[in-house]
């Protein structure tokens, strides 16, 4: 579709980006992201090396601690010319969680310790802030950390944790005061998964894949040194979470590489000129340059020193709505030529990940803030609706 | 005539088997056992299901059958389709079994349905896509019929197809053992056993080809399609009652997530969608009753459109009211999904309900 | 569209009913009613009688009040019918809301005295339910009855006073005790326009007719006979008035004369091929069956003694909200036909009443208990959500 | 090259102006006034309009005007389309002037624009449908015009058409004073003047007649689109204003109607709908820079189909959640309504947009 960023500035930018990835994206891992099939281990780590040789692999982070030095709008550029070029995209636990997290809020020592390693992808971190009993209502989490000896010993148990099969680290959110509000005792600790007392069992998505998991903490030792800032500030580090990298929420360059490979699929089917096809397409393609043109909108204003808030979650309620749909259109374009299982003979191209892609998609938006949270956030902090 | 009395002892009969059928063989667990069996094997509760008298369900008594009618038989297709049943029950009883019923006379359907109804042979209607007919072409006394069918649910568990064939600008229908077909296994999206099964060159003698077969066919087609909207009618009901369920149950920031308004109206909305695919389901069977064939026929694609619009519709909010559960392969709502996705993807989906009822004048 | 209801018996009737139509309704009614344009009195009136004469007025009526005895399938055939040939929908102010209320709970005088002119259109009831300050909180009204000599001093305002301009009299819900939780200090009068301190104000509405008001009572006296059952039970009366022709309210007699007419005129501008166009009238045709099924089946199902109740708001809910699709797509078959001012020199056929009956119709998710009421009734009483 | 900087002190500067217009000349009370005017009435305003520079606002310095960019001009004319002018200031500011002084040499533009700009003559393009265009055939030395433009807003109140005309294959623009032509006054559904224009053989020397100008019309149509949408996105923020407030405002049950889940979802969903049109539309602006005229052409209809979807979306929500005072006419909402759907019909609506945007490539 038509790149709204396009002054010859951006170009050459974009050029840039092209030239490096055509060099050093295996194309096993290309052919994987381009067909929408699930990614494995190696397309990821494989990847991160290929972007961090070149110093890309953090493009939200400052200059000092390994970034780019890139703009706004070249980030936005650089996402979307990565996304369509298939590169994979790399799972955001250490990169955009938190690495950012330690980077604003963590000891020197602990980024000295832990960042060059988020960078390098020698660490790989996973996400423990879900808990069963809890769902959106993050803040009523269950997991205790009871003071000990120079540290804590954590108890309870985290769920939707995504690749912590590949993960050793992870940083979580616990109890430290049952006594107060329940926002108010609430710690981030980072925890080494080879400890005893923390283990895992997957979880079956239901389009057949292991990507999550449930973890489960007993009696885990966590000393001093691995709390995050302050005992009981865990939840302001975590809301300041949501706001890193909240332009990108959108998810732009993952619509439209995916628009891409609907259109690709609707022409391969000749089934591109059918009307109902076609108007979908064509309306799904102006709802990306709608959150496009309103991203962009946003970002300039902030730049302008203009104050935006929880807006952004409207990024996030638009750019899950289109991505669900066209992975709804793309089961509409192959008809029963999807319907064979994963790997089973009779699976057809271009359509064989067609219904896994939309069922785990499901997810988009449930996770991060369901889109229910996300418009109660709107309605309530936004619009001052209480 | 369309009246919407409510369901006679029979039905309710039938139904209730079906529900302890289901209690019996179909916990979640014991179903994903059945789902580790290779495509090609036979399904496991098949004897019983034709003991049970099943098979034989909504076929003519003069043709062997417990002469039903299709009203009489969507609550029972409706409770195995929500209770995700693997073996192909609407292929054979909602499809082949009246097809033959109508396509040949009562004392040859009875000959021919005896070992189907009786569970010894699994027979399929085996039709080309729209676009891609199976042909036959004759050459001297013999018929030879090439084409292929992608996707036939139960493909890879039948004894013999009923193949519908496109010759010299009319249908035949033709029995071929499945022997002399090329048969593909694998299994679709919601574990059920399928093949893609080709005629390369078949050769079968002419006159055992029926023909005169068209308004069989089309009673057939409507009849299939009336049992797979009775399966998703079951499942829009079940994924409703779950996903009500589990808003009674769940509780969010202190109360019940069913407490909240957002979720109310939504759940109002599924209601509704359930409502309309329980009124349709029936509309749709009483019109098989019907001897005008555009009526049965306009009735029958209303039926299809509604139900696959409010389908899918109760897919997504079943999921999304589900949380994080809704997409994992742990509760029912998950595999039911699956099931709904497949059944409304089969053919043509709503476009294709929408230009037949269209056409039927 | 299709007709469901069509056995041999049905047949005959839907006969005898053409006939008797054929012969009796005004053609300039019928026009008006047919292009959609605001009626006169004189069109209700006039058809009003004709149907009395015939003794099909009030086909819900029992038959010793005047009732014509039929079946609830004939009801809906007459309904049907009635529409389709163009007839004007009577106002039901008298017809279906307060005739059933003194037929279910009036005094036999009461039923006496009015009864017979409800029947004749001698009188022209209007409703007085509705208060600027309550809205969809219907109960929390505030026009007080004060106990006098014999009778009660109403004062207060009512408001969306449908044809108050035509009506002789108003039924009210009025607040005869302040002092008890508010649904059970309302009481329901009957009230005389044509008494000193009843005033009127028309309403303007956003298709330029006048058809509600506003009505203002100054301490108007009520005598006792004319308070409806007992001093305050008037909320009980209004909740079974909602119960009455409950399967009504889905408007399918309605909703099928609105289709004819938009599938002529997208015959008549040559529109009918597009495919946008003929997919969404396709549609909303499949949508209307499905309300036509579901009142079917539900009635069945009260005919065979299974409890329906609160069921019946899912009517009014799809009912309107296909109403309400159909007279847009009317809009987007018109394009710029339908833009000029009605009556001006502008209009062009079929669209002359197109905007306005859009406009207008954006009442249908409103008033009667919104769509949003409707919603939280189904999901509070019939689906146990609270 | 698209960006999205801030408004600069100019566009500010005219926004400001508009705003005080609106407060001084168009409270309710004082258009419903206007409105018993009529349909052929010169619009009220006008020359004050004139004097505030605003005719000559985006027409190039050499051609007499301020040289003011599309992106300048947006607020202003949402700020207009909000206030509900019944004057034709999009016709002439966006669409007439615009189209000329890119049509002619800039000395005879200036010259052709200079009773325009000043508010002398109000002078309109008149285009007929896209199945019905005007057409001019050559008669010795004469053009001959025949057709007519069925909706032409300010038509009543032009002094002059500016006559897009189909001759052998290629569009002219000839000057017809409306003497010449058969006018028929009448009122839109917004209040706003229109008339059916029609051309019975209308002859203009033919070197008057201007060929060559697809360029121009192409840009003018776009920037005309661009004004439209601007009243658009102007009337979605209004609404979206005015109804959040009015939600604030009203209680029932006990407390204000904002506080229901099911009202605060609506709200961001208009919330959104609101910031999107803003995007659009500035989009759209930033495009008309663009040397590029597909792309221009299909970012001015993507930000079409965009904004008139969600101005249907908000017009249904704010009627809806203003309940019965939605459905007055003695609230702003009523007005805003109107004029909206308006707007959103003049020309073929979204599937006509969305059929450009495909085309172009």
């Amino acid at each position: 579709m038509t790149d709204l960023l396009n002054s010859p500035g951006d170009q050459a930018f974009r050029e840039e980006i092209r030239e490096y990835v055509a060099g050093e994206l295996h194309p096993d891992t290309r052919a994987r992201v381009s067909r929408g099939a699930p990614l494995t281990r190696e397309d990821f780590s494989r990847w991160q090396k290929s972007l961090h040789a070149k110093g890309w692999v953090a493009p939200a982070w400052p200059k000092e601690h390994g970034g780019p030095g890139w703009t706004a709008r070249q980030r936005i550029i650089a996402d979307e010319e990565m996304f369509r070029l298939h590169t994979p995209p790399l799972p955001g636990f250490g990169l955009k969680m938190i690495g950012p997290i330690l980077i604003q809020f963590g000891a020197l020592e602990q980024q000295q310790r832990f960042l060059p390693r988020i960078l390098s992808g020698e660490d790989w971190w996973c996400q423990g802030f879900s808990e069963s009993g809890a769902g959106s209502d993050l803040a009523s989490l269950k997991t205790r950390a009871v003071r000990t000896d120079g540290g804590w010993l954590v108890s309870g148990s985290k769920t939707w944790t995504t690749y912590a099969q590949y993960a050793n680290w992870i940083f979580c959110l616990v109890r430290t005061d049952p006594d107060v509000k329940k926002q108010e005792g609430i710690s981030m600790m980072l925890i080494d998964m080879s400890l005893p007392g923390v283990s895992r069992r997957p979880i079956r998505l239901i389009d057949g894949t292991e990507e999550v998991n449930e973890i489960f903490l007993d009696q885990v030792y966590v000393p001093d040194d691995l709390v995050v800032g302050e005992i009981n500030k865990g939840w302001t580090y975590a809301k300041a979470l949501l706001e890193h990298e909240r332009f990108g929420i959108g998810g732009i360059g993952r619509s439209k590489q995916l628009l891409a490979r609907v259109r690709e699929a609707a022409d391969a089917s000749g089934r591109a000129g059918e009307p109902e096809i076609a108007n979908a397409l064509d309306t799904l393609e102006i709802d990306i340059m709608a959150i496009e043109a309103t991203t962009l909108r946003l970002l300039a204003a902030v730049e302008a020193g203009v104050k935006i808030g929880a807006e952004t979650s409207l990024l996030k309620v638009r750019g899950t709505e289109i991505q669900q749909a066209l992975t709804e259109v793309m089961l509409d374009i192959a008809g029963p030529a999807a319907l064979a299982a994963r790997d089973s003979a009779g699976v057809q191209e271009p359509f064989e990940n067609a219904v896994y892609q939309f069922l785990n998609w499901r997810k988009l938006s449930i996770y991060g803030g369901s889109n229910e949270i996300q418009r109660s956030i709107l309605a309530t902090q936004v619009l001052g609706l209480k | 005539m369309i009246d919407f009395k409510l369901p006679d002892e029979e039905t309710l009969l039938l139904k209730a088997t079906a529900e302890r059928f289901i209690a019996d063989h179909y916990e979640l667990a014991l179903r994903n056992e059945m789902l580790t069996a290779s495509a090609g094997q036979l399904p496991a509760h098949w004897g019983e299901m034709a003991e049970l008298g099943w098979l034989a369900a909504p076929v003519s008594e003069e043709a062997g059958g417990l002469g039903l009618t299709p009203r009489q038989v969507v609550p029972f297709m409706s409770v195995l389709g929500a209770g995700l049943v693997l073996e192909p029950i609407g292929p054979v009883v909602m499809h082949c079994a009246p097809t033959l019923a109508r396509a040949l006379p009562s004392d040859k359907a009875a000959a021919a349905l005896a070992p189907v109804l009786a569970g010894e042979s699994i027979e399929l209607i085996a039709a080309g896509p729209a676009n891609a007919p199976i042909r036959a072409t004759r050459e001297g006394d013999d018929l030879v019929l090439t084409g292929s069918v992608p996707l036939l649910i139960g493909g890879a568990q039948a004894a013999a197809f009923w193949v519908v064939a496109e010759c010299e600008g009319a249908p035949l229908l033709v029995r071929v053992p499945a022997g002399e077909a090329s048969v593909e296994a694998y299994r679709v999206v919601d574990g059920q056993s399928a093949a893609r099964v080709s005629f390369k060159g078949v050769r079968r003698a002419a006159p055992e080809a029926i023909a005169g077969c068209e308004e069989a066919l089309a009673y057939g087609n409507d009849l299939a399609m009336v049992g797979k909207l009775a399966e998703l009618a079951g499942l829009i009901d079940r994924l409703y009652r779950e996903t009500l369920e589990y808003m009674k149950l769940r509780e969010q920031f202190g109360r019940p997530i069913g407490r909240f308004q957002v979720i109310q109206h939504r759940m109002a909305d599924m209601f509704i969608k359930r409502e309309e695919a329980q009124s349709m389901v029936f509309l749709a069977a009483e019109a098989m009753a019907s001897d005008d064939t555009a009526f049965r026929s306009k009735l029958v694609c209303a039926a299809q459109v509604k139900i696959y619009d409010n389908a899918r519709a109760v897919l997504r909010d079943a999921v999304q009211l589900h949380g994080g559960m809704g997409v994992t392969d742990e509760l029912p709502v998950g595999h039911m999904v699956k099931r709904l996705l497949l059944l409304t993807r089969l053919d043509g989906g709503r476009m294709a309900g929408l230009r037949r009822f269209r056409a039927a004048a």
